[in-house]
């Protein structure tokens, strides 16, 4: 396994490399998501797979998408990426110093069990049987839910950056695809899939790798395939439904944690309870996360059609 | 498994490289989300104890992925933006 | 003890401030009214607490910021003889102000900071600690430089900064010589000397000199007067605010808590700090008569005047001795007086007949006769003339400079002497004896303004003649020297 | 529901509110004001340390949320801008409409930030400021794209080290929160995990030599934004370092690592001083003194930290320090709020168009030249308070070279804030389109309670010293 460990792990920096320092910019993005997959596949190597299934949705795929739509966009508007072969020396050194620091620490450290024996513990009471889930929407709910509007900022911030102030219009850029091309036959089989492994993997969360960011990352996914194939036309950048949509998630979350209130305290859900009201929020949450990155990648709009 | 970590500490370095030193913004985006998998993975690999990863930091790093996310996608709408008004992808040196 | 009279006496000005601030331009009488209201209530509530005083009563009032860290006033003799001679010129001056300015434009914002300037002036008056003095001492510098740029031209404007380019280095030296002093002895309270024997010799000789550096700017001492000439293109009733009543009375009362409160008079002369602050006032003294010589604006030569005649005080605190010390109080009242009478006919020769230069003054004699009298008295006093109040201070300087072994003060008392004679004189000629110019105007059909000036004539012609009464400014100057200053 | 909670979830559910209804934000945003007001008065009523354990877990396992004397004098500042913020853009047209849930969202995260006692939650707090922050410059329009870029990119390095720092301190002690922290026992990587975390902060505080994306950023964004920016955002993190070097790890404070701290301090007084005083625009001179203001927080760390932490001047210096970030605050936001002002009077901050504007709007100029004596640390004032603790502490440890950063400091404010003074009373009469009394009033407010905090500051004093850390000790 030893001999596994390091050529992963070789393959990851080079993959890296490539992606920070290679040549081409399209080059670089493609690099970043091998990386990401390899990423992702030392995250299974480590016995963390929900973090191995975030990594290759969220970190690879989805930000992937994002990078490789840009790099599209800035070739679009003439903006190539300046050429810089030189090696900033004093940057190098400030960052080979903070590197070998991290490395001297890490070797430092003597690895022990953290917190595991302590959530095991009291897993029962949670109201899930996976770990993750229960650290993510149980004991650290508060983080989770402020990651929850953390995405939400990010779409925000979008709206100002929309042409001319035109942040209510359609998101992104106009899109011509062919009503019957080989990206539109694939858009109109994959939605019904997508959805399904969507609410499976929110629904599997509770005992198994899954929740609510990873299925909303495919839910998401499949709905800007369909706009990419021109199936549907791309909604407007802030359209009151979607608005709605934005918010159910993370409203429902907050709500039901000052609720929480009633029983003890803020995010407080008691046991018997626990379960159903995880999964609400996760179901919700899932709707919101997917509306959130649909729109997130699309982009603000450039001035395809307003609604 | 300290190799993950150490991994993970190296592709910090390379990461902030990439980040300060690079002119190409779209570059620097990514170079970002190779310091923050970087940061995950040192995370990841330290909590790892007899065949288990520790749920904590497992739970931290899928936040801290959809955060990482979310920074990206207002940096890649802000490089977009930035090169329609501008017609490049740097950032001009303001005179200190 | 009682906290509300100085409270109330503070809010007497404060309170017409903040209103004025918020009036509209042309309510005239309101703001009138509010002005010379608050400038009478403030005398009253002042009678009130001398005559209280005078029985026995003390009063006090404290405010808690931080530990360490509290405003208090407390009154005593020194605070009354500041206080009441504040007070009565400002009402004075407010009579004289409001005559002076009639109807014009922004007056709301004028008379709200000139409010706010007695307000801090009383606090420093009534301040019982070295923070509470500073906080009012730099309340006074900021609601100043609204009224120096008054006009807000471009001299104005120039005044202005260099009005602050002087002031906030001072206020920031005097802030570290607090600041560093109290660090080590704890808050210092005027009336409980603190010990200095907790510090090095060496870090008190600074710290006394960053005191000096702070508060010399606004007693204007050479080489620190720089600001003060300039402040001369604000208006007449600024003029005689800045010279008489508030900014540079400020700085020397400063100086006076200072060797006396702070310090002590063993200590300065222990560190060995009195002879060069004799020297760096006498120095003052003689400059700012040389400088006022050369000068060719009426303003000018008597802004110079007072670089020269405030360090009078200054001088009187420096040498330590009994009699200098009666000269040196005496002095902040009589000076207070004769300048603010100068500023105040200056003004009127200014407004009524547009004589700015003193070739201007030719035969102005005869045309405003209660002006140029009220003028030459005040000229008089300066020059140190007797019976006039000028005279009574010089003497009781010199007796101070023998009494403390430095005879030489007698030399800069006469130099300067001498020259307030050249500086002064030549002006009183022209008035009375030379022919007005053909075109010449001028007329005194305000009495408004002539009052004020009349009365502060006057005023300083009794407290030179009734000298040797106890309530004479020198009775009181003696009756605190001997009750607080002497074991 | 508890006061406590309340201020948190109101921001956040009045953010909500304004996504999902945009063109309501205004309204939202007061009643938020308005409900947070009346929470927060009685959390102060209280005069107690509020705590809360989201879930019921507590630390470790869960994430605790503490309202002590700092945090809940922040969150009280961070109310009375927002107020002001709120009533100036209420009005404005040209504002762009998200501006709304951006604000929300960027109140909420500071709330979050302020309670949070957990160094991963911080994180969490920190990145959804920043987000909130970046998008805010970029409602600037065009014209402020590229500097609310190069701000992301800077705050992104620093929330990565920030990130690596907290990774170190769970992997090496299994905790994260401030509290139990402080409780365990030093650990080797400590040093480099203070480090990280530090660095990263002091990008997201700005502090000299990291400052540079500053004042391109607050100039650009519109003045209501900018207020929020340089009053308020750079306080987070700010907090988050008191947290670190004074609660949970003491310990591995070293006089060297405390002095250097100091050093940039001192080196951003000055050089944010010198930079304003050479600006031509009015909202540039106010982001470089937000640069330099800046600077005077760090001077608590050799002050009240390190070996002095345990003399009897240190809880002075810790104050004064707190008293500096909080009038600070109020004053620099009254300051970008008439700078807002004027813009709407005579479209455009260059310091030639200003002229003569405190005759059309005497209390817009008023309120200007109160921020500025808060900001020149005269007395009374809260930046006066403020700078006579820290000075007081300088003496009396014998770093008398702090005091002098502290007195030149304010002079250096006073040459650069007099510029500006100059420009608004000169003589002319400009033209200008006239502003309503009542959006005059809200800077002089914020200016006020700036100088007032120097007035009655015996009982904030009192106050903040609710759950000080102990380290630094009472006296003098």
């Amino acid at each position: 396994m030893a001999v596994f460990d390091l050529a992963l792990c070789t393959l990851i920096l080079l993959a890296a490399l490539a992606a920070v320092a290679g040549p081409g910019l399209f080059r670089a993005v493609v690099f970043f998501v091998v990386y990401g997959v390899l990423i992702a596949l030392a995250w299974v190597r480590l016995g963390a797979p929900d973090v191995a299934l975030a990594e290759a949705a969220i970190g690879a795929g989805l930000t992937g998408v994002l990078l490789l739509g840009a790099v599209g966009r800035l070739s679009r508007a003439g903006a190539d990426e300046p050429l810089t072969s030189r090696i900033d020396w004093p940057v190098a050194l400030a960052a080979g110093l903070v590197g070998a620091m991290l490395v001297w620490a890490v070797l430092s450290l003597a690895p022990g069990p953290g917190l595991a024996p302590a959530v095991a513990e009291i897993l029962p009471q949670t109201g899930v049987e996976n770990p993750v889930t229960a650290v993510l929407l149980n004991l650290r709910a508060w983080d989770t839910l402020l990651e929850s509007v953390v995405l939400l900022a990010a779409l925000i911030g979008l709206w100002p950056l929309a042409r001319g102030g035109a942040w209510q219009a359609a998101a992104g850029p106009v899109h011509h695809a062919l009503p019957d091309g080989v990206l539109a036959g694939f858009g109109r089989l994959l939605p019904p899939v997508a959805l399904l492994v969507g609410v499976y993997l929110v629904w599997a969360g509770a005992y198994q790798p899954g929740g609510a960011f990873q299925g909303g990352t495919v839910l998401a996914a499949a709905g800007v395939l369909c706009v990419m194939a021109g199936l549907v036309r791309a909604p407007g950048m802030a359209a009151p439904l979607w608005r709605l949509a934005l918010v159910a998630g993370p409203g429902l979350f907050l709500a039901l944690g000052v609720a929480g209130m009633a029983f003890g305290g803020f995010l407080l859900f008691p046991t018997a309870l626990a379960k159903g009201m995880i999964l609400a929020i996760e179901m919700v949450l899932t709707l919101s996360i997917a509306v959130t990155l649909a729109l997130m990648v699309l982009g603000p709009p450039e001035g395809g059609g307003a609604q | 498994m300290t190799v993950y970590a150490v991994t993970g500490a190296l592709l910090v370095a390379l990461g902030l490289y990439g980040l300060i030193a690079a002119r190409g913004l779209l570059r620097r985006v990514v170079a970002f989300n190779v310091v923050g998998s970087g940061v995950f993975l040192m995370f990841g690999a330290l909590g790892w104890y007899e065949g288990h990863t520790d749920p904590v930091p497992q739970a931290l790093i899928i936040t801290g992925i959809v955060v990482a996310l979310s920074a990206s996608a207002l940096a890649v709408g802000l490089v977009v933006a930035h090169a329609r008004v501008s017609g490049g992808q740097v950032l001009e040196d303001d005179a200190p | 003890m009682t906290a509300l009279l100085p409270v109330a006496i503070l809010l007497s000005s404060l309170i017409p401030a903040g209103v004025t601030f918020f009036l509209a331009q042309d309510s005239h009488r309101l703001r009138n009214t509010l002005s010379l209201g608050g400038a009478t209530v403030k005398l009253a509530l002042i009678v009130v607490m001398l005559v209280a005083v005078g029985q026995g009563a003390s009063y006090e009032a404290r405010l808690n910021l931080a530990p360490g860290l509290y405003l208090l006033l407390r009154i005593d003799a020194l605070s009354l003889l500041f206080m009441t001679l504040s007070a009565v010129l400002w009402l004075l001056t407010t009579v004289y102000a409001i005559a002076y300015f009639g109807t014009k434009a922004e007056l709301s914002r004028f008379f709200g900071f000139f409010s706010l300037c007695v307000g801090a002036t009383t606090g420093l008056a009534m301040a019982g600690s070295l923070i509470t003095f500073f906080l009012f001492f730099e309340l006074l510098t900021l609601s100043t430089w609204p009224l120096v740029v008054h006009k807000q031209d471009a001299k104005s404007l120039a005044a202005g900064r260099s009005y602050l380019t002087f002031a906030l280095p001072g206020s920031a030296a005097l802030l570290l010589a607090i600041v560093w002093l109290e660090s080590a002895t704890g808050p210092v309270l005027f009336t409980e000397p603190p010990d200095l024997s907790v510090m090095p010799d060496s870090h008190l000789r600074i710290i006394f000199a960053l005191f000096i550096a702070g508060l010399g700017v606004k007693a204007a001492l050479v080489p620190l007067h720089g600001w003060l000439p300039g402040a001369m293109a604000a208006p007449a009733p600024v003029s005689a605010l800045l010279h008489a009543v508030a900014v540079v009375k400020a700085g020397a009362f400063g100086i006076v808590r200072l060797v006396y409160d702070v310090f002590g008079i063993a200590s300065v002369q222990d560190l060995g700090l009195g002879t060069p602050l004799a020297l760096l006032a006498s120095v003052t003294i003689l400059w700012g008569s040389v400088r006022a010589l050369q000068q060719g604006e009426i303003k000018k030569r008597l802004a110079f005047s007072t670089v020269s005649q405030v360090s009078y005080i200054v001088l009187g605190a420096a040498l330590a001795g009994p009699y200098a010390a009666i000269g040196g109080l005496a002095h902040l009242v009589h000076q207070g007086l004769m300048k603010i009478t100068l500023f105040f006919c200056a003004g009127i020769f200014d407004e009524r007949a547009g004589a700015k230069r003193i070739e201007d003054l030719n035969g102005l004699g005869a045309r405003m006769p209660v002006t140029s009298v009220c003028f030459s008295l005040g000229a008089l006093g300066m020059i140190g003339l007797p019976p006039m109040a000028g005279f009574v201070s010089k003497v009781y300087l010199g007796l101070g400079g023998l009494q403390a072994g430095a005879p030489w003060v007698l030399g800069v008392l006469a130099a300067s002497t001498l020259l307030n004679a050249a500086y002064f004189l030549p002006l009183l000629y022209r008035l009375w004896f030379l022919p007005a110019a053909d075109a010449a105007t001028g007329d005194e059909r305000a009495p408004l303004l002539v009052a004020p000036a009349a009365i502060t004539a006057l005023a300083s012609l009794a407290v030179g003649v009734f000298a040797a009464s106890a309530l004479s400014p020198l009775g009181w100057a003696t009756l605190i020297v001997t009750r607080e200053y002497l074991p | 529901m508890t006061p406590l909670i309340a201020l948190l979830a109101l921001p956040l559910a009045g953010a909500l509110m304004a996504v999902a209804v945009p063109h309501r934000g205004a309204r939202i945003a007061g009643v938020v004001v308005v409900a947070s007001a009346g929470a927060l008065i009685m959390l102060v009523a209280q005069w107690g340390i509020p705590h809360a354990a989201p879930g019921g877990w507590g630390a470790p396992l869960g994430i605790m949320l503490e309202a002590d004397g700092l945090a809940l004098a922040f969150m009280a500042m961070v109310l009375a801008v927002m107020a002001g913020v709120c009533a100036t853009a209420a009005p404005m047209r040209e504002l762009p409409t998200p501006f709304w849930p951006l604000a929300l969202l960027a109140w909420a995260a500071l709330n979050a930030i302020f309670v949070s006692r957990d160094l991963f939650n911080l994180y969490v707090g920190l990145e959804l400021l920043t987000l909130a922050a970046v998008a805010l410059v970029a409602t600037g329009g065009d014209k402020a794209l590229a500097a609310a870029l190069r701000y992301l990119i800077f705050a992104l390095t620093g929330s990565i080290l920030y990130l690596a720092g907290v990774v170190l301190v769970y992997s090496a002690h299994g905790v994260l929160d401030v509290s139990l922290l402080a409780a365990t026992l030093p650990a080797p990587t400590d040093r480099v995990a203070m480090g990280l975390m530090t660095a990263g902060l002091l990008i997201k505080t700005a502090l000299f030599p990291f400052h540079v994306w500053l004042p391109p950023a607050h100039a650009a964004a519109p003045a209501p934004a900018s207020a929020m920016l340089s009053a308020l955002v750079p306080k987070a993190s700010f907090v988050i370092l008191l947290r670190l070097w004074f609660e949970a790890m003491p310990d591995a404070a070293d006089d060297r690592l405390l002095t250097a701290l100091a050093v940039l301090g001192a080196l951003a007084v000055g050089h944010g001083g010198i930079m304003a005083l050479r600006q031509t625009r009015l909202k540039q001179i106010i982001a470089y003194s937000t640069v330099a203001q800046i600077g005077y927080l760090f001077l608590v760390f050799p002050l009240a930290g390190g070996d002095g932490a345990a003399q009897p001047w240190a809880a002075g210096a810790w104050t004064g320090a707190v008293f500096q970030a909080l009038s600070h605050g109020l004053a620099k936001a009254a300051m970008f709020l008439c700078a807002g002002l004027w813009i709407i009077a005579v479209g455009s901050d260059r310091l030639e168009d200003l002229r003569g504007l405190a005759r059309g709007l005497p209390m817009t100029a008023m309120a200007f030249a109160l921020a500025a004596i808060t900001l020149m640390g005269l007395p009374p004032s809260g930046g006066f308070t403020a700078k006579y603790l820290m000075m007081t502490t300088a003496f009396a440890s014998g770093q008398v070279v702090w005091a002098l950063v502290l007195a030149g400091g304010g002079l250096l404010a006073a040459a650069y804030l007099y510029r500006p003074m100059g420009a608004l009373f000169a003589r002319e009469i400009p033209a200008f389109t006239p502003v309503p009394r009542y959006l005059q009033a809200v800077p002089l407010v914020l200016a006020l309670l700036a100088v007032g905090m120097g007035v009655l500051s015996d009982g904030l004093y009192a106050f903040l010293q609710l759950g000080r850390p102990g380290t630094a000790e009472e006296g003098l």
